[in-house]
């Protein structure tokens, strides 16, 4: 039998599939397709200090090969998820990783800090590629030593393994991965979204109503494997690889890449069973390619000198 | 609950300028299905699945209609299929329109455009219920109108088209101080016709289906929210909608 | 008749459609399909100082609505373009933009100086994304500074308008904008390819030989739009779009977020008659969403404040 | 000269493991089409398109025949399409074997898997000029073999399989040196079975036929050179081939 399982930081997975942060809510919706239980980790939808009501609608469009949004980071706070979601989600046999956002450090630092009164997640997912976190203008996400000051103050303020998810939308993502890795990240989370824009010709203006939204789905899949691949030979850290996936054959090339697990976001919304198929396939695509476990593919694609 | 379905399509057919009529077949959602729930169709080659109203349900012969304009890339190639191909969905999706005991005698059904259809299914199911119906449906042009006999089947039909080429001339609101009494109305259309009846009919009960560009179709993304009046908060179109009541939604 | 006509510095075109750099060689295989003459203008593959062999192959890889390419700037080098190359297509009635690239920026001014020597080029567009143009590590395409630095230098040798092209692959494509905007660009070309990778499962290696290729096509549209939406409200000066674009709506897409004209890459493989189809369907496209003109949509996607 | 056509499905049909011979109507290239030559098929769905080697023509019937392999995304849909279904593609590509009256009297064909099918056409056309032909064939299994028969009409042929389940076991040069004599070899099929036969067989004049990605497949965007012996240079496979003289390129 195939050995699925996957060892990162705070999280022993059964499998390397997890649905995407903001792809699958608090997992309540998916939960009526099928059980929870069968993925390896669920990563939650972002959690914010105080609840938020995210932008106006439109919030999606389709691009090809791809979607955009601007959701806008709407959740009902960093507490009621706990409340509410986090019990819900515990029922299942998972790892939990809480996504988690804000808008200065401080509010950061409050919203990693609640987490540790629950001993029911099990990792943070470290949000700073979102297009509203800004501090003097510049953002979190693309300024590596603005990075690695939220990534100490999580790591400091959270009893939990934090994962930082990168934007793509950097000049240069090595430096990026760098910085918060020295800062104590104990893994990395990338892709987040592509910035772009749709312009609704009829009306003549950006459809999404925030303008620009996240390019997510097969459209970003080579810049997140690209990255994935020049990250993986400068960090000593996982990664938990994410944009584009569809199929088992997706999976593959992530692991090759570098990824050590796995998320699956805008798939989803095609096909609500997308996480269960893909870790049906996954064994046999593993073995076709010569792999005796998702372990053994980790790193593969790189020279091996 | 929703389910992901395949369904056979039965028949399609042009009904009107653009404007395509299917049917499914599928013994779970003809099941299931009541009047106002809508399809999350998947068209192949497009990152997101489009939502369409179920216009029509038939328990015998388990087959659904569904009735949709050819906008953009995906109702093209939708409407491209052919009878024997298969057409997947999850569904039925939504909170349709309640049908209690509550539902007083005398109804109004308001449809625009392809707002229509699932009128057509929410009026056969009340007229089970003898229900007396007006409906005024409103078009853009003659050549865009369809259901105008079948509605007549169950109602006072009053057909509306924006230039006049047919029936009444101008929006829906036209008509509606010429019509009969009616205690409640329930409103699907383009959202300026929406924010215009809620406003005239502000005195009366009412319940509005209302459209958004979705993801997930099924309450996970929070793509399609809309503004509720209590505690600022929202809802979402897909799951706790489409059909909300005229005062619980800022349109 | 719709008045399709655009104006840009060195640049009278008839129409604003035009192949972009290096998906088009020098015109010879495309002018057997169609009569070159009903282009706007040529946009010519790169020009180096000497010859160029280019990268290993494969070079070319499919994505989801998209491709990656590698070509490393394969061409016989500046003096045998504008002896044998320029020629040929001067018998055409278009406007001629050479691409000219460097691996210094010595080699830069030569190339845009042999430029002088010929009256058949209308203007230069500056290639300065290209990957393997780096000083002292930093690529010239991502350093807004060393941007500005050859931007300057170029405009000092050449004796034509110089439209520089920017990458994508940066985090903030406005200071790119400005900083070229400021050393004396005459008009902006955007955008070039995003750097990706594609991994070969059977071979367990990135299929491009050079490892990363950049990714053009569809996939990037929602990309480029945003970018040139963005850089609009800050420059002056006028921009060529690129990025994605396959229908006469995609190119009204463009000139709404504010291109002044546009050209098109990728499309041509698979339609070799895409540019001529484009210039045939743009006049009904632009009646139908209300326009007298193609100048007259330009930047008619913001906000008229 | 190269045109972009429609070309409308007669027939196919699955003639080995994952296959496929597709036989399809167009005048233009039946007409004109010499072998070795290939077509640039238009996948829809897809961002390039997809080199085919013309297997063989009929000017009669002004049909020409290809004949796939499904690998991937491209190919399977192609060998989904039904007779009726039109295929576009930019042809005839490359320039062909050389068929000049320099062809010497004895010649061997070599092909590898789907390098198999530009070589009957070659081998058609040759057999008119009533050239003595040997055809080496080689698969890697029993059931991907395929054109035995066809092969025969006009040559020696001997199969070779890697596994030995069908007639020699082995690479194709295991057989080299057990058939008649020839004066010139024509050979296709993947690489390493080019870099064999080029070196073991470079005391003989020789042609191969190349494959690489392709962008544009006319030869504009450079994605498909080969270094050349000469100064250093390259060739286009898909404009300068993708025939070329077994010593012009540098495998
Ligand atoms: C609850 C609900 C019920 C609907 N019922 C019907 C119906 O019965 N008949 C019918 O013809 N149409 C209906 N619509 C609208 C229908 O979903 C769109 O016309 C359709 O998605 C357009 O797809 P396209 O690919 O042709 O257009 P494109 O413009 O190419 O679509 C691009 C994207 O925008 C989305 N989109 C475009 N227009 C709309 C819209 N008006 N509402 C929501 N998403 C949109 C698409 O789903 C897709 O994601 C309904 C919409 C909703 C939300
Ligand atoms: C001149 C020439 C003639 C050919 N003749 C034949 C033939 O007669 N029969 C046949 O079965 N195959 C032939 N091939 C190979 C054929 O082009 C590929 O098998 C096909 O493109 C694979 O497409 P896909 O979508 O199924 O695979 P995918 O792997 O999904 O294709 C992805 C991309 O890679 C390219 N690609 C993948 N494999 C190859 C390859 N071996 N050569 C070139 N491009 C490739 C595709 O064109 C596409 O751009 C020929 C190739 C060349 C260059
Ligand atoms: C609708 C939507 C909402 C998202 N919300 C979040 C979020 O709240 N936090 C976050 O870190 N990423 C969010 N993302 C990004 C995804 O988690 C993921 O990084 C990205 O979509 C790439 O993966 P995919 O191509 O598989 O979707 C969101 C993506 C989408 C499509
Ligand atoms: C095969 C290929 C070769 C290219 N060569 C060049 C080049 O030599 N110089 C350059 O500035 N851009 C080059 N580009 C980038 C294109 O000019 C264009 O900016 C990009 O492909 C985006 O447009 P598209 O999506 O329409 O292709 C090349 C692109 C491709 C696909
Ligand atoms: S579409 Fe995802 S929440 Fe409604
Ligand atoms: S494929 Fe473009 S030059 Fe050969």
């Amino acid at each position: 039998m195939m050995d699925l399982t996957a060892q990162l930081p705070g999280l022993n997975l059964k499998n390397p599939i997890m649905p995407a942060s903001g792809c699958f809510g608090f997992g309540r919706e998916y939960s009526e397709f099928y059980d929870l239980s069968k993925l390896g980790a669920i990563m939650m939808k972002a959690a914010t200090g105080e609840e938020r009501l995210g932008n106006k609608t439109p919030r999606v469009a389709e691009t090809p090969s791809g979607m955009l949004n601007a959701i806008g980071l709407q959740n009902p706070g960093v507490d009621k998820i706990i409340e509410t979601e986090v019990p819900f989600l515990a029922n299942y046999d998972i790892s939990l990783i809480a996504n988690i956002a804000g808008s200065t450090i401080k509010e950061y630092e409050k919203v990693a800090s609640a987490f540790n009164e629950t001993d029911k997640v099990h990792a943070l997912e470290l949000n700073i590629s979102c297009p509203n976190v800004k501090k003097g203008g510049i953002q979190f996400g693309t300024d590596p030593s603005m990075a690695a000051e939220v990534t100490k103050v999580v790591k400091k303020a959270s009893n939990l393994p934090v994962y930082v998810k990168l934007s793509p939308n950097v000049s240069d993502i090595i430096a990026m991965a760098k910085a918060v890795e020295e800062a104590g990240a104990d893994g990395l989370s990338m892709i987040n979204t592509l910035t772009g824009m749709q312009i609704h010709l009829p009306s003549k203006k950006p459809i999404i109503a925030n303008k620009t939204g996240g390019l997510s789905g097969a459209a970003i899949k080579p810049v997140a494997i690209r990255m994935i691949y020049e990250v993986k030979q400068h960090v000593n850290i996982p990664i938990i690889g994410m944009g584009g996936i569809n199929t088992a054959d997706d999976v593959l090339e992530f692991l090759l890449a570098g990824a050590s697990a796995v998320a699956i976001g805008t798939a989803n919304f095609r096909n609500p069973f997308i996480c269960t198929e893909i870790i049906e396939a996954l064994p046999e695509v593993l073995s076709k390619y010569g792999f005796q476990s998702v372990q053994d593919a980790v790193g593969k694609g790189h020279d091996i000198e | 609950m929703l389910k992901k379905v395949d369904m056979q399509i039965r028949k399609t057919n042009v009904i009107a300028l653009d404007t395509v009529e299917m049917v499914l077949k599928s013994t779970y959602i003809s099941q299931t299905a009541v009047p106002g729930q809508f399809l999350h169709v998947n068209v192949p080659g497009h990152t997101l699945r489009r939502p369409i109203s179920i216009a029509d349900v038939n328990r015998e012969t388990e087959t659904i209609t569904i009735l949709f304009k050819t906008i953009g890339s995906g109702t093209k190639k939708l409407a491209s299929y052919l009878p024997g191909m298969k057409v997947n969905a999850l569904g039925p999706c939504g909170k349709g329109f309640p049908i209690d005991n509550e539902v007083p005698s005398n109804v109004l059904l308001i449809g625009g455009g392809i707002g229509v259809p699932p009128l057509y299914y929410l009026g056969k199911t009340l007229a089970k219920k003898n229900i007396n119906m007006i409906s005024v449906l409103g078009f853009q042009t003659a050549i865009n109108v369809f259901y105008e006999n079948a509605f007549s089947q169950f109602s006072d039909t009053h057909i509306v088209t924006n230039d006049g080429t047919y029936g009444e001339a101008g929006f829906v609101t036209a008509v509606l101080d010429k019509i009969g009494d009616y205690d409640r109305y329930y409103a699907c259309g383009p959202l300026p016709m929406l924010q215009a009846i809620t406003k005239e009919l502000d005195h009366k009960s009412g319940y509005i289906s209302l459209e958004e560009r979705m993801g997930c179709g099924v309450g996970a993304c929070f793509a399609c929210v809309i503004p509720t009046d209590d505690h600022g908060g929202y809802k979402k179109i897909c799951r706790d909608g489409p059909v909300f009541k005229a005062q619980e939604v800022c349109l």
